[in-house]
């Protein structure tokens, strides 16, 4: 056990991996300096400039190198820096990683864990600040997680180099600094489990990466009134628990789903719909959304907020639904 | 070397063929014309090497030495196909003899090869790594990306340029600026090959040198073929872009396989008819064959997708 | 007015938009060929090659061109050929042309019409049969227009042209030899507007583009052991007409949605959970969502036809939620 | 030539010490030791010419001739600034001066570039683009696809590299295959003009000939300017990657600055310092000035985003 950041126990996941298994290797800008959040720090000096490998800006061939490399059996662990940046490589994982394995007939493997960094961070404005976690979900072929916790950026990111298909695997930059407990012992877990975070009997909210935390805040206010808020990490968004929030959906009767990307076209629609489709007829009051509006995440900080999903709006959405009696 | 491009000539007559009666149901890109290329080049490799193709990669296919009837029923969609009837044409792959796939995406290949020669660097093997592709795939941003990331970790890759003249209906010089692919590929610091790809043996020659260079760790290089596609871009393009004659004189003057069989048979070869008719009876049987073979299971189109999580339409 | 296929009402739309306005420009692939299905055929000799332009295979340039050229107020129409291959240039479409004009804070305008063929084609297999609307309709600075009749193609293909924002613009391959009645002189259509394609007072059937045409003929069978089933074609999935789904959903109280696309993460979900939100009181059933499993389009047509939303299946739904009385 | 020069390094001063008050909320990217390039380059383009520029494009946008107080306010995300509070640094752009834009994106702005000069070749207009781009996105395959279609194209087009040697943390040649993206452009058939970018003067020149050409009808082009960047990638980067001493070695022995400042003084010019403390005093009052201006209207947020649809949150 130890007390480490979001952003050590994930280095802690990969160093551990390269380590046990010479088929790991990683790959990307700067790595040899750290990366750019130093996820990488002191990796090259351990596994040398060959497993540790410091790139050109050539985010195709990064992204196409890693299935070339995973189709011939290592296990490249790909850094993109930025999200957003992984849009000069949608071609190499969507048309290429992700339909190999269909496409060739089971032939190829593709056991490659692509690293995306998402989310709103200190004004880095349009380009910087994106969560496109909704588009690999819709993906068939990718396995897509979004990790919380500093504990499950460990567990998950081990999970995810033991996975033998193509992981999108999404950290929230304004998270590599939160600080937890870690056993880096822990037992493997499984890719697709949800993580209860709260338990609760009135309102089920759903979430994932850094609106978790929002979400936990606000189950503390609600509590404070008597409202029992059940908060679930998704933790991964393909699969997806959905017997974890069918099943509390039906003993609340009420579900808030609430994620910082684009509300429009978001994952919380297919959770919303999903449950709407499957616990319809438990729902004591509509499902709920909270999501960004469909505007762009501007730099300066008060128009960067507006499109903020925060434990406020959510503890407000808890009192409404839980407030409204069924029709 | 004959027997192969006849072969690869042949089969791909009978792929047309069943094109035209609908067996084929995509779009297919044949190679005929090409097949010096094909012969000369992928028969420099060793089994254990690995290729990557394009969506003109029968030939390709072929020469790497994938059985012939597990590629005709992939290209009817037929179960026992090579991709299990789920890729066709352009995803046709046969891993067991190192043939990492066709691509449907034009130059998507190059950044997979310098990939896979970058995990054989990785593991120390001595393997090369050959990547295919034609001349319009010289102008998409990958072919600088996957040369210059071969020259920078210094990759076991061959980069062959099949250089048709055409890319579907535009003549591939009309949108290329500069002298070309092999002037981009020595620019990105790659020693260049160029070589009549329909003198089939002196692409073999060419190959050969070009890849026991690299293997002996000389570093990535470019072999640049010039050939021609007898056919359309498709099976079903007429090719009326092209100028008149063009093709009749190509197919009568500067045919891989007539030049080769000319060579052998001025060499005293005989027995040369024979190799033409086994190959035109092994691709007829293949077809034939292809025809009569089942569907695939429709529930493998549940297989194969990922480990986890279930694909099947939830109970929606 | 004419009768015209799908392909030839577009064409004559772009071909009327450009003799009226010479800013109008087409560019990609073989385009002085009458590109890969003909939808520009004559146009290079009516207009000539600088203003039908054919391109190099440069995703990425043909559509970073046609945004620079946007900027500098031309108004191109940049052909992708398959929207599989507009994945080359999502960095060109969705960091830069999509953002430009809020990023610059108002100073850019991107006028410029990305066309995407959508959709299975006789076994184009899984590289050139995706169908993606989904991801755009997520993105903000981008609308979405997904025609299903000649009609249609015709007059959104003008309003597209006349947006002086980016639109995605997503005809299906399959419909190019649907023929009907074209109005060349119709009024112009508003982006966002849905079409009413039948009256039904039982259940609300939304849908868009090629699946339009199953839902109608579902409708017909229905209509025929007396279930009105009201098909609404969205026409554009951003901005999409909520007020007329709502509308209807409030008055049949069922909703089903149907769409050729991977049901996870579908745009159905946004429907449906919209329609949730909005309408939750008014259901007397469960919201249905129709959409392909989340595997990949194979080669083999038996396959391929396991992925596909057909008539057959949305009529069957109906017929499900229309025996279901509340609970 | 010298004022431009003092206004941009003081511009940069400012701006850092503005992010280390934490006045600035993103990264910047600053431009000092590059002063030569931007003044010498961008210089030699009329006001109606279009410009894109990089992360690193204060002093470019300056050159163009944006108001230093309306980037401030952008920097400080301020209601005046050039675009609105909602870019940012790495989004800084002056349409009214024809600057198009910085980019977040390395390599981007080549293709949009190109797509640029495409509007003004359709237009039949003597206005020229120049891209400005560093040496790092040379490796990015829109470098390949810009060059491309602007030689195919046969556009009025400048594409300038600012060659600083590093590409973030990452000494660029380490990375670069070959002999580097001069070697490229000339592959794809440009004209290739290099020049020591910390000599303003000479770089002034080089691009008055090659910006003259172009307008002229004679093609796309490709200048080389060799400079170095005097702080780290960012302003909050100590660029320990750098040997040691080589930054101290450039800030005094090649800085473009002084040696403008040096050659006017020897050629007679007087008054020079006085350039220096106007730009000193024009930059600081832009901070101030830009500190005290208000936040956007938060409603902006909701501005400029299409004009179809409605971005604001649905009453979810
Ligand atoms: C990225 C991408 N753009 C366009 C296409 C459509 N397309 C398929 S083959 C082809 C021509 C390719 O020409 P070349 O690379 O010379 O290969 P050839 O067909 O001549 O063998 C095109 C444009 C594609 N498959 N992928
Ligand atoms: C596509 C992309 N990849 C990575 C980055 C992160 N990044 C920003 S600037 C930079 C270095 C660019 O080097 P160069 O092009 O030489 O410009 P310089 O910073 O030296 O001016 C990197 C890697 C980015 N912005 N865009
Ligand atoms: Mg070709
Ligand atoms: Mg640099």
């Amino acid at each position: 056990m130890g007390r480490m950041t979001y952003l050590e126990a994930a280095r802690a996941a990969l160093a551990a991996a390269m380590r046990a298994d010479a088929r790991v290797w990683c790959l990307g800008e700067d790595l040899g300096r750290g990366g750019v959040f130093g996820q990488y720090k002191g990796m090259q000096a351990e596994f040398g400039p060959d497993r540790v490998v410091d790139t050109p800006i050539s985010e195709a061939c990064i992204m196409g190198a890693g299935l070339g490399a995973a189709l011939m059996g290592t296990r490249p662990v790909v850094e993109m820096r930025f999200s957003d940046f992984a849009l000069c490589a949608v071609d190499e994982l969507v048309n290429q990683a992700a339909k190999a394995r269909f496409m060739f007939g089971g032939q190829a493997r593709v056991p490659m864990v692509v690293r995306q960094p998402i989310g709103m961070w200190r004004s880095s404005a349009a380009q910087h600040s994106q969560s496109l976690e909704a588009w690999y979900a819709h993906i068939p072929g990718l396995v897509v997680v979004c990790p919380s916790s500093p504990q499950d950026n460990h567990d998950l990111l081990a999970a995810a180099i033991a996975c033998d298909d193509p992981v999108v695997y999404m950290e929230h930059k304004n998270l590599w600094g939160l600080e937890g407990e870690v056993d880096e012992g822990a037992a493997p877990v499984t890719l697709g489990k949800a993580r209860r975070v709260t338990e609760g009997a009135d309102v089920t909210v759903v979430s994932w990466s850094a609106t978790v935390h929002a979400a936990a805040e606000a189950a503390a206010a609600l509590a404070a009134e008597g409202i029992g808020a059940e908060v679930i990490d998704l933790r991964c968004l393909w699969p997806w628990d959905q017997a974890m929030v069918l099943d509390s959906v039906r003993r609340t009767g009420r579900l808030i789903v609430a994620h910082e990307a684009v509300a429009v076209g978001g994952f919380g629609a297919e959770v919303a719909a999903t449950v709407a489709e499957h616990a319809g007829d438990a729902l004591r009051a509509p499902v709920r959304r909270l999501g960004a509006p469909r505007s762009l995440i501007a730099y300066a900080p008060n128009l960067e907020d507006r499109l903020r999903v925060t434990a406020a709006m959510i503890a407000d959405a808890a009192r409404d639904v839980v407030g409204r009696v069924a029709a | 070397m004959l027997a192969l491009m006849e072969r690869i000539r042949a089969f791909e007559e009978q792929a047309i063929l069943a094109a035209e009666r609908k067996l084929v149901l995509g779009a297919i890109h044949p190679s005929i014309g090409q097949e010096g290329v094909a012969a000369g080049v992928v028969g420099a490799l060793e089994r254990t090497d690995a290729l990557l193709s394009t969506h003109r990669g029968h030939g390709h296919t072929l020469a790497k030495g994938a059985d012939a009837r597990a590629m005709m029923r992939e290209l009817l969609g037929r179960a026992g196909g090579c991709c299990g009837g789920k890729g066709g044409s352009m995803h046709i792959a046969d891993f067991s003899v190192g043939m990492l796939g066709a691509n449907g995406v034009v130059a998507a290949n190059i950044v997979i090869a310098a990939g896979a020669a970058h995990a054989v660097k990785l593991r120390g093997e001595t393997r090369v790594v050959a990547c295919i592709f034609g001349d319009g795939a010289a102008n998409r941003g990958t072919f600088l990306e996957g040369l210059n990331w071969a020259r920078v970790f210094d990759l076991p890759l061959v980069f062959v340029c099949e250089d048709n003249r055409y890319s579907a209906s535009t003549a591939t010089v009309s949108v290329t600026g500069g002298e070309g692919p092999a002037a981009r590929a020595a620019s990105l610091g790659l020693p260049v090959t160029e070589v009549d790809g329909n003198d089939a043996l002196a692409t073999r020659a060419a190959a050969a040198e070009v890849v026991a260079r690299v293997r002996a760790g000389g570093g990535p290089a470019y072999l640049h073929c010039r050939t021609y596609r007898q056919t359309g871009h498709t099976s079903a393009d007429a090719a009326a872009y092209r100028p008149e004659g063009e093709a009749a004189a190509m197919a009568t003057g500067d045919d891989p396989v007539a030049r080769l069989r000319e060579t052998l048979a001025l060499a005293g070869e005989d027995g040369l008819e024979a190799l033409h008719d086994a190959a035109q009876a092994e691709m007829r049987a293949a077809l034939a064959e292809a025809e009569a073979a089942p569907w695939p299971d429709a529930a493998s189109v549940y297989d194969d997708v990922q480990d986890v999580g279930s694909p099947a339409l939830a109970a929606y």
